[in-house]
């Protein structure tokens, strides 16, 4: 048995260093491939639907009556929400898994073929009925609207397809430090731990809450829990756009130093983040439930709290940001206060698409905390405002970030190499993405102030005076829309371009080093049983309350109803 | 570990976060500002037989004081047509009788889930004269974007 | 020290009347947040009191178990319905409240956690999981109101939330069995 | 590779520690927040 072990051991260290030399090993790089290209179709078509919207939300296009524009934002949000971050991260993450843990193995690389295919099959399973006009529900399916089952059910195998994913990260990590006693974890896969940890907690409620949904939608139970699901839906929903959230930023301190030729943010505050947001996130949810009836006011003002913190380690991003850049570039010779910004690698899209990500991710946090102060979330809930702070942060911060690793880990997996017209065709597309969403989402930000709502078709309300003065600023929403899916069709034929027809080559994986006088990284932060344990005792005390609160008093269930 | 700009950066934003923090609370405890939280429970399906909602309408219940008990349903409020003198405060006592709606009257503070099997509870001042647009602010069907009215203040 | 200081501003915070009231006003939170907090307040300010009297601490508290009893003590004592009653009504039982449970739980558990044994590390999380598994189905079948100033769905809000923590205390011991963290650190 | 020249200057940390522009660059971001919070309070309050 132990001469087996150590042989084992020894193959992997070879294995290791194999990886180091020549890069990602073929089978890994398929299943990043893999991913990869369903994110990237995933966003030409979820692009198009969006600019379906946009066109009749300006009141310029009417949809036909085979395709309204219900089912279009249904599979819009489903499409980007779910599709494109979902398979954009676990294929980001678990390239960096088999970079930074010398392979795959064998066997969790199967199971991320198994995520990969039940992902897609479940997906091919709610996607029918939404194009038969039988689940128009939206991509939060709020009960007692009742979609045909077979959507729920579509559901459960994303669900599924994810853990898989999840578990097989966590057998990966398992096993590297079972041979690497005693070592920290590399930081990438690190941020990856955090963020498979939080997609399984994170998507434990929604699915109880299909669970509870299917039999109701088959009609063996007569009615259901409109709070409970409700409650259930958003532990899950907040939590899964931090989880994209959580992705970006670990590309903002892993990969980004490394681009401008920089080093990394201290590794324990980093780690630190890392764990602060997995252990606070999942309470965050019921900022969106501040407007709810049946949950006190003492229980809301809680959860204010609750929601805020985890504001904090993103301020303290905010800092750890700037000062690499500002460390970066004196030491290259910049000066002066604001002076050193000029020696940043403003042409290279590996760095601008995921700067001014950053950058858009200080108006959209400062939304997003203003949004979640109970009395000023009267003022914008569900109201066009919201959709533009979740453009902002998730088609801006979010999907930037992503395009820009696009431009080093698509020539990384394929073996190629990033060529200068590609860059430079990727900065003119960075830069019309940028117009697009500052055009779109600050219309919608604004138009949200004078209340126009989130999620409703084109409507003058009977030629409402109110209604009609909204107008204008929805026409710049379809500007702005026309110019995003413009830069979809840019992005796009880079990344395709880059997997198949770029010239041969090898292309690093950009991972920065900490700063040489760095202090050793304390042993607790590799604890994570602890940190879970923290994590469900959080859960515990934010959802306890309202749950109970709600199953005990419940009132009378509803049944399902098909409103579309 | 870290650097002192660092710590004055976070004591500050943070500080400022749990200035907004304290306002809100004082809003919501001291003036009883807070949002939207009433509970009381209803059958969702026996919303017409059940008081108040039985009798939907609006009620002067005191000097320039009015309560308005309103039930919502795929697409349409009723009462349809509300009017009150300017200086006028309404009450609004919502419930809906089919799915999950929202109640928002724009330029307004108004906005309020409103969601089957639970009584929502609102209240506005409404001072100046003119046409208020009431609408659903969450999706509930095909005729979604058909589902508003208007509150008049003369 | 500036831990001390962070730990007496945080006492001083949860003493400010709108702050306790709050908490108060649900049990959940009056038992499962401004209760630990106070704990964590004392620990916080465990190093203060470590490095002012050394000598008390090493002499009294010497392998860790005479703190950690006074620590499981405090702690049982403020589990029950009665006493968490009185504290609403009885001003000297809520200030016995913030004095106990920093200064007689939280020090001492600072004090005590790195002295102790594994073993004992282990049995303490064991029998507070016992605990906090018969409180939670106490407060949840208890046909009786336990608390004069809570209502029956409090008690049971309550219930749920110590089989909740109960729960991860659970998964922690799980995950300390299977784990040797001596080979990670 | 090409990147390997400037990341020698790890003694030379002390002399480049200067933090002012990142100080200038968060005391924005914290603007931000309160002018943002501003607007949609003085929205609200006046709506009330």
């Amino acid at each position: 048995m132990e001469t087996i072990m150590n042989k084992s051991g020894k193959t992997q260290v070879i294995r290791e260093k194999v990886n180091k030399v020549l890069g990602i090993s073929l089978e890994d790089a398929r299943l990043t491939k893999s991913y990869l290209s369903v994110a990237f179709l995933a966003i030409l078509l979820g692009g198009l639907l969006g600019l379906l919207q946009g066109l009749n939300r300006a009141g310029l296009l009417e949809l036909p009556v085979w395709l309204n524009y219900y089912q279009v934002l249904t599979a819009h949000g489903l499409l980007l929400v779910v599709v494109l971050s979902a398979f954009f991260t676990i294929g980001y993450f678990y390239a960096g898994l088999s970079h930074t843990l010398g392979g795959l193995l064998p066997k969790v690389r199967k199971m991320a073929w198994i995520g990969f295919w039940m992902k897609i099959f479940g997906f091919v399973l709610a996607v029918i009925p939404i194009l038969m006009n039988e689940a128009s529900v939206m991509y939060t399916f709020y009960p007692p609207m009742a979609a045909s089952p077979i959507f729920y059910i579509g559901l459960v195998f994303i669900v599924l397809g994810v853990w898989m994913c999840a578990f097989g990260a966590f057998i990966n990590v398992a096993s590297w430090r079972k041979r690497n006693p005693g070592q920290h974890i590399p930081i990438l896969s690190f941020f990856a731990t955090g963020v498979f940890v939080l997609l399984f907690f994170g998507s434990l409620p929604v699915a109880i809450e299909v669970f509870t949904i299917i039999p109701w939608a088959f009609g063996w139970v007569e009615t259901i829990n409109v709070m409970v699901a409700r409650t259930l839906f958003w532990a899950f929903g907040h939590t899964l756009v931090n989880i994209w959230y959580l992705t970006a930023v670990s590309a903002w301190y892993v990969i980004v130093p490394k681009i401008i030729g920089g080093r990394r943010w201290n590794d324990l505050l980093t780690r630190i983040v890392v764990i602060a947001l997995v252990i606070m996130n999942i309470t965050g949810g019921f900022h969106h439930q501040i407007i709810d009836p049946g949950i006190s006011e003492p229980v809301k003002y809680m959860h204010v709290f609750m929601s805020l913190a985890i504001g904090f380690p993103s301020l303290m991003t905010a800092y750890a940001m700037f000062a690499v850049f500002e460390r970066t570039a004196r030491r290259k010779g910049g000066k002066g206060l604001v002076g050193w910004y000029k020696k940043l690698p403003w042409g290279d899209v590996r760095f601008l698409a995921p700067f001014i990500a950053m950058a858009a991710f200080i108006p959209a946090g400062a939304g997003g905390i203003v949004q979640s102060t109970n009395q000023l979330n009267q003022v914008v809930h569900n109201t066009m405002w919201i959709v533009g702070h979740f453009h902002l942060t998730l088609g801006m911060s979010v999907v930037m970030t992503f395009f820009g690793i696009s431009y080093w880990l698509v020539p990384y997996v394929s073996k190629r190499v990033l060529t200068p017209q590609i860059n430079k065709l990727g900065v003119i597309q960075t830069i019309i993405w940028t117009i697009g969403m500052v055009i779109m989402s600050g219309a919608m930000h604004w138009v949200g102030l004078l209340g126009s709502p989130r999620r409703t078709s084109y409507s003058t309300y009977f030629d409402n005076a109110t209604a009609l003065s909204w107008d204008p600023y929805l026409f710049f929403l379809a500007i702005g829309g026309t110019l995003l899916m413009i830069g979809v069709l840019i992005q796009v034929y880079a990344v395709f371009y880059l997997m198949f027809f770029a010239p041969k080559g090898n292309t690093e994986f950009p991972v920065a080093e900490v700063e040489e006088d760095a202090a050793p990284t304390p042993r607790w932060t590799e604890r994570w049983g602890l940190w879970i344990v923290c994590m469900i005792v959080l859960v515990g005390m934010a959802y306890v309350i309202p749950l109970v609160d709600f199953i005990v008093n419940a009132p009378p269930g509803s049944p399902p109803y098909k409103t579309w | 570990m870290m650097h002192r700009s660092e710590k004055v950066w976070l004591f500050l934003s943070f500080g400022m976060i749990i200035g907004f923090m304290l306002i809100t609370g004082y809003q919501t405890f001291a003036l009883e500002m807070g949002p939207p939280s009433y509970g009381e429970r209803i059958d969702p399906q026996k919303v017409d037989e059940t008081a108040p909602f039985d009798n939907p309408g609006i009620k002067q219940i005191g000097e320039d004081e009015y309560e308005v008990v309103m039930t919502l349903q795929v697409f349409s409020f009723t009462p349809s047509k509300i009017e009150v003198p300017a200086g006028s405060t309404v009450h609004f006592i919502l419930t809906s009788k089919d799915v999950v709606h929202g109640f928002q009257v724009a330029e307004t503070n108004l906005n309020a889930m409103v969601v089957p099997g639970y009584v929502q509870k609102i209240t506005q001042k409404f001072d100046n004269p003119g046409e208020y647009l009431v609408l659903c602010n969450e999706y509930c069907g095909a005729g979604h974007q058909m589902m508003s009215t208007t509150i008049t203040v003369k | 020290m500036k831990q001390s200081g962070y730990g007496l501003i945080l006492l001083l915070v949860m003493l400010l009347p709108p702050v306790a009231n709050l908490l108060e006003s649900i049990m959940i939170t009056h038992m499962h947040m401004q209760m630990p907090i106070l704990v964590i307040a004392g620990f916080l300010m465990a190093k203060f009191f470590q490095q002012h009297y050394l000598q008390f601490f090493a002499k009294w508290n010497e392998n860790g178990v005479p703190g950690i009893l006074l620590f499981t003590i405090i702690m049982a004592y403020w589990s029950l319905p009665r006493t968490m009653d009185e504290a609403l009504t009885l001003t000297s039982v809520e200030a016995f409240k913030f004095v106990s449970l920093p200064f007689l739980a939280g020090v001492p558990l600072r004090d005590s956690w790195p002295k102790l044994s594994s073993f004992w590390k282990h049995a303490l999380i064991i029998f507070f999981t016992i605990l906090f598994l018969a409180l939670g189905w106490l407060y949840m079948w208890s046909p009786v109101q336990l608390c004069n100033n809570y209502l029956v769905i409090e008690q049971i809000t309550l219930g749920w939330g110590f089989i909740s923590t109960a729960f991860a205390m659970v998964v922690y011991l799980v995950y300390s069995y299977f784990m040797d963290f001596s080979k990670y650190e | 590779m090409e990147t390997r020249k400037v990341n020698q200057g790890g003694k030379a940390s002390k002399e480049l520690g200067t933090l002012k522009g990142t100080i200038f660059s968060v005391t924005v971001v914290g603007l931000g927040i309160f002018v943002t919070y501003l607007l949609v309070y003085g929205l609200y309050m006046a709506r009330l």
